[in-house]
């Protein structure tokens, strides 16, 4: 096992693996830039390393400072979080060339997943359903054209090495493809530097149902029941739940044998997360997989009573993954992601949280690096906690996630609480009737009635 | 009992001299409900002022999601004049009679009856100034001071609480 | 279905009861003192009635004050919590006659359990085992010496109103017995205005253990697995687990079956405690039945996945009860109380509260109605917060206990956090082997330790 | 790493002038010890002060649980001392010389050598004052400004964070 990890990230994952190492008995250290020197991740961690200014760029992506800070901590291993570097490839392999153990899958899947495009073909090889679509990247649009007609209307482009929404675009006719297609690109380029796209087949009404892998190094890879992540605004999910409404037990024990019968073929390792449209017939589609530890984990880790950081770790460190129980879902877990932000315009609201009292008791988790007395830095993305609510069933979960909003306080910033109420008032979503539409739709149809 | 009212806290905590701007009060009452505010903290010139309001969350929003149906009764205006009529006795040093128990306030002897007493009023200790029903039993409330009732804080028939503001009372100095 | 709970206590368990309220759609009245004035539990409920002074007598206790707030705040049942009214028959009593649903045992049950010898005479009756003790209790020294001869020293002497460990007195010989036995009726007369003593066998390394039932109103009563709670200091709770380390499968299930026989067989309705001596032969004896939810009813919750609380309002209103999935025990939880107390001389350190990071994420549930700028007053118990951890095996817990508590940051009073890291360092602790005298063995050799 | 240093935070909010009490400063120090405080926050006369602490939890209480067994390396009266030469050096306009990256410090170009630069010395703008090893590459640190060192705050061959203070340089005027 690892005698001491650092933590490349910040906020709440960054404390998350704080606390994974202390339960292993791990000593931890944390990385900061100038702006998190009061955060919690830094005050609880038991050694920091400040890596640079605010700026994400020459802090927590600043690799030279980061290895720096490494060696003068003598860490034997590093672990990414989400964001930041842990999908980056060629960081992965840095780590190896230096004799530390980055905790995350092996660089090459890492790159496989990175690019969206191959990830989807490779997939298909090993089994999985995919849209149809484009088999290569695209870089022209006549080609896109061709394709585009091949498969029918409406289509989705997307970012070969995309993620987040960006660069992603749904046609409906060809000439909507010819308007959109180069803007994609642009967003594509001035995302991810790669204006590569690729086309598949657009499902409207379908699902973002997701499925958590674990593999380790002996080639086992575990499968877990799916989350459901259909409650997005602009691609950014906002609340996530397991089991799915949606789906039936048939459905999902076919979902988890093909995963894990994919993700074994590939030699996934570590933490990941294959993530699929499911359409009303419920047919499901891989989309792609994130080559890392997700922020919605925690619902999974409820509902089989296990704890996936501690166990993406001891598999780093060479062990076996030997579940503790049957791994049996047991009741219902929902997460809500609280932000800093308006709740009506979405603007980012960062600065000092005066006062708060976070929510507790029977059935209730906090992920969270907040504290009263805080500033929220505005450097950073404004996920200030994840609430996650657990229940024997779905009904009961909701009653129990409303309860632990309506007696959150926090006061100074402004949180997207009241527009988790709101949501988790809808009768839709209260009846499990939604989609990936769904956060437009009642977007648009509140907007309508307030103007009404 | 669902008012959303603001109090300043704990006597010792709000101690209030002449020093005081009552606009400044006001802006800080505004500021809490601006701002959702349960509690708040506030320390100028040596002087710590702290307040606390009943509504964790935020109401206008939450008033959105049906389960957090509880509107407000008495609109926030009225608790902000609360919260600065309370700071005046304090600064004002008028003597305030509470209800020693928690019960149903009422003026009158009986519905038909002129009010014990009205603003203005002078009135002698031992006067009764007010009924509270608990129990079943009816409570006479006596003044404990002579003097002039400069406000009547409760309404009638209304419930009051243990230690709730019924009287100021102006005494003969 | 209640539409409005008033909720006649304070603190954490207040709070539990809004929050289950909440759940339920249930309107909550907090009544308080003017000491609680800034209290979560009065901040957080629907409504909230000022019923008295500091002082309990006349606030908590105030029988008058609260019924006069149900009155006026048109409350159709009662939640005495624990401690204070909560295990008060007669108030049960004037509850009913008031038309109002106490939520709780019927004032009947509440009675019998109320009288410690009687509980013992009829749980005996039921089939439960109890220990060689006097049939009736004992008013005159000269009987009491009969009695301990027949059982054979050591005996223990328990007031028969009594409850934590007032009155307590374990004897090894005659002559011990006549210096306590007017020691014990003193302190018994002051504590419950009642001298009367019964006489039990006293064991020693034994073990504390209990078992949690609930019964509805239809009859059927349904017990739990073990709580351990071993882990005392002057009678008082410090550390509670389930399951325990000591109690095999065969014994936990004879210990619930024999317990829902004879609950069943006297009535028992809501949630209530059968808290037993067992010995190192795993034979265990009924010591007596707590008529109220526990503070440390938690753990319980946990790994079984319920909510006791919601389950005994349902109960309440007559609803059978109907646990949500097949009740098994799935991993072990522990909790630590939290006490506003000097860690070491355990004197009551009440205050402000200047700042305050509670524990989260994963496994670690907190039951509080502490916050940042809140003032512990001195006049109520010193418990501030229950910490429980989960995880899928003891040795994870501690682990996961450890880590919560070292990342717990309160300032402002003194906790007993200090004491409780010492414990779970212990090495009997944690290899498991502990009895009711673990406290006390553990503070002297640590006493000596230091001044050695 | 693991030194239980307390800082005065972030400069904008420390904003200490003349009016600094230094005996007020070490009284909050002791304060924050005593009380086991992480984060600290002051306010008078206008003045704002916020102390921050690496501990949580009762450090010497703790020490009895093996597994928090990080003792801390440095005393707390060098990290109160720390905590007041900052403030000093901020009153004072010292001008400081932090690190820019994360490496290892060292004084001199080799083990052999003397030091670059020591307290009483003169330097010029443009002056090599140090080395900082970061990916086994050696970067000189130069001053920017002319002036005379006053203080140095790393420690030969140990390592150094981002923004670490190495030298406290009195600027020419």
């Amino acid at each position: 096992m690892f005698s001491k990890i650092l933590i490349a990230n910040r906020g709440e994952i960054a404390l998350r693996i704080v606390r994974s190492c202390r339960e292993l008995g791990i000593k931890s250290v944390a990385v900061y830039s100038e702006a998190d020197r009061q955060a919690l991740h830094v005050l609880l961690a038991d050694e920091k390393v400040c890596i640079g200014p605010a700026k994400a760029s020459e802090s927590y992506l600043n690799v030279a400072n980061i290895l720096s800070a490494v060696e003068i901590s003598g860490a034997d291993a590093i672990h990414p979080g989400y964001g930041f570097l842990a999908e980056n490839a060629k960081f992965a392999e840095i780590c190896k060339t230096h004799g530390l153990v980055f905790i995350g899958p092996p660089a090459s899947i890492i790159r496989l997943m990175g690019d969206k495009n191959k990830a989807r073909q490779t997939m298909k090889k090993a089994g999985l359903p995919v849209l149809p679509g484009s088999d290569t990247v695209i870089d022209d649009l006549s080609v896109a054209k061709k394709v585009a007609s091949k498969i029918g209307y409406p289509v989705i482009i997307k970012a070969a090495a995309g993620g987040g929404g960006k660069g992603m675009r749904i046609c409906r006719s060809a000439s909507q493809l010819e308007d959109q297609f180069p803007i994609a690109q642009g967003e594509a380029k001035a995302a991810f530097s790669d204006s590569s796209l690729y086309i598949e087949k657009f499902v409207s009404g379908a699902r973002h149902i997701e499925i958590q892998v674990i593999g380790d190094r002996v080639g086992k890879v575990t499968a877990f029941g799916e989350r459901e992540c259909s409650v997005q605004r602009r691609y950014q999910k906002l609340i996530e739940e397991t089991p799915s409404p949606f789906i039936d037990w048939k459905t999902r024990r076919r979902m988890i044998k093909e995963v894990e019968d994919a993700a074994s073929e590939v030699g996934y390792q570590s933490l990941g997360t294959f993530e699929f449209l499911v359409d009303e017939d419920h047919k499901f589609y891989f989309m792609e997989a994130n080559a890392r530890v997700q922020v919605e984990h925690p619902i999974t880790e409820m509902v089989y009573g296990i704890n996936l950081i501690k166990a993406q770790i001891r598999i780093a460190a060479g062990e076996k993954y030997a579940p503790p129980y049957a791994l049996e879902m047991r009741g219902h877990a929902m997460e809500c992601r609280i932000n800093a932000e308006d709740p009506v315009t979405f603007a980012p609201s960062p600065g000092k949280i005066d006062f708060l009292v976070l929510p507790g008791g029977e059935g209730i988790r906090v992920d969270s690096a907040a504290y009263g007395g805080w500033v929220v830095p505005p450097n950073y993305d404004s996920l200030v906690a994840k609430i996650i609510a657990y229940a024997p069933s779905r009904e009961l979960t909701i009653a129990k996630m409303r309860a632990a909003l309506e007696t959150t306080t926090i006061v100074g910033i402004k949180t997207n609480i009241p527009l988790h109420l709101d949501v988790l008032s809808d009768p839709d979503f209260v009846a499990g009737r939604y989609n990936t539409q769904f956060m437009e739709d009642h977007l648009s149809s509140k907007a309508a009635e307030e103007t009404g | 009992m669902n008012e959303k009212n603001i109090k300043a806290l704990e006597p010792a905590e709000s101690a209030m001299g002449g020093k005081i701007d009552y606009d400044e009060v006001r802006k800080l009452v505004g500021l809490l409900e601006e701002k959702n505010l349960s509690v708040f903290e506030l320390e100028v010139e040596g002087l710590k002022i702290k307040i606390a309001r009943n509504s964790p969350g935020a109401a206008p929003l939450m008033a959105a999601a049906p389960a957090v149906s509880a509107a407000p009764e008495t609109p926030e205006a009225a608790a902000a004049a609360e919260a600065r009529a309370q700071a005046i006795e304090a600064a004002k040093g008028h003597h305030l009679i509470t209800s020693p128990m928690v019960g149903t306030f009422y003026r009158a002897p009986d519905p038909t009856s002129a009010p014990f007493v009205d603003i203005g009023d002078t009135v002698k200790k031992g006067q009764t100034l007010c009924i509270i029903e608990a129990m079943k039993l009816m409570n006479e409330i006596e003044a404990d001071v002579d003097g002039t009732i400069v406000e009547i804080y409760a309404e009638n028939a209304k419930p009051v609480e243990y230690g709730q503001k019924l009287f100021a009372i102006l005494p003969v100095s």
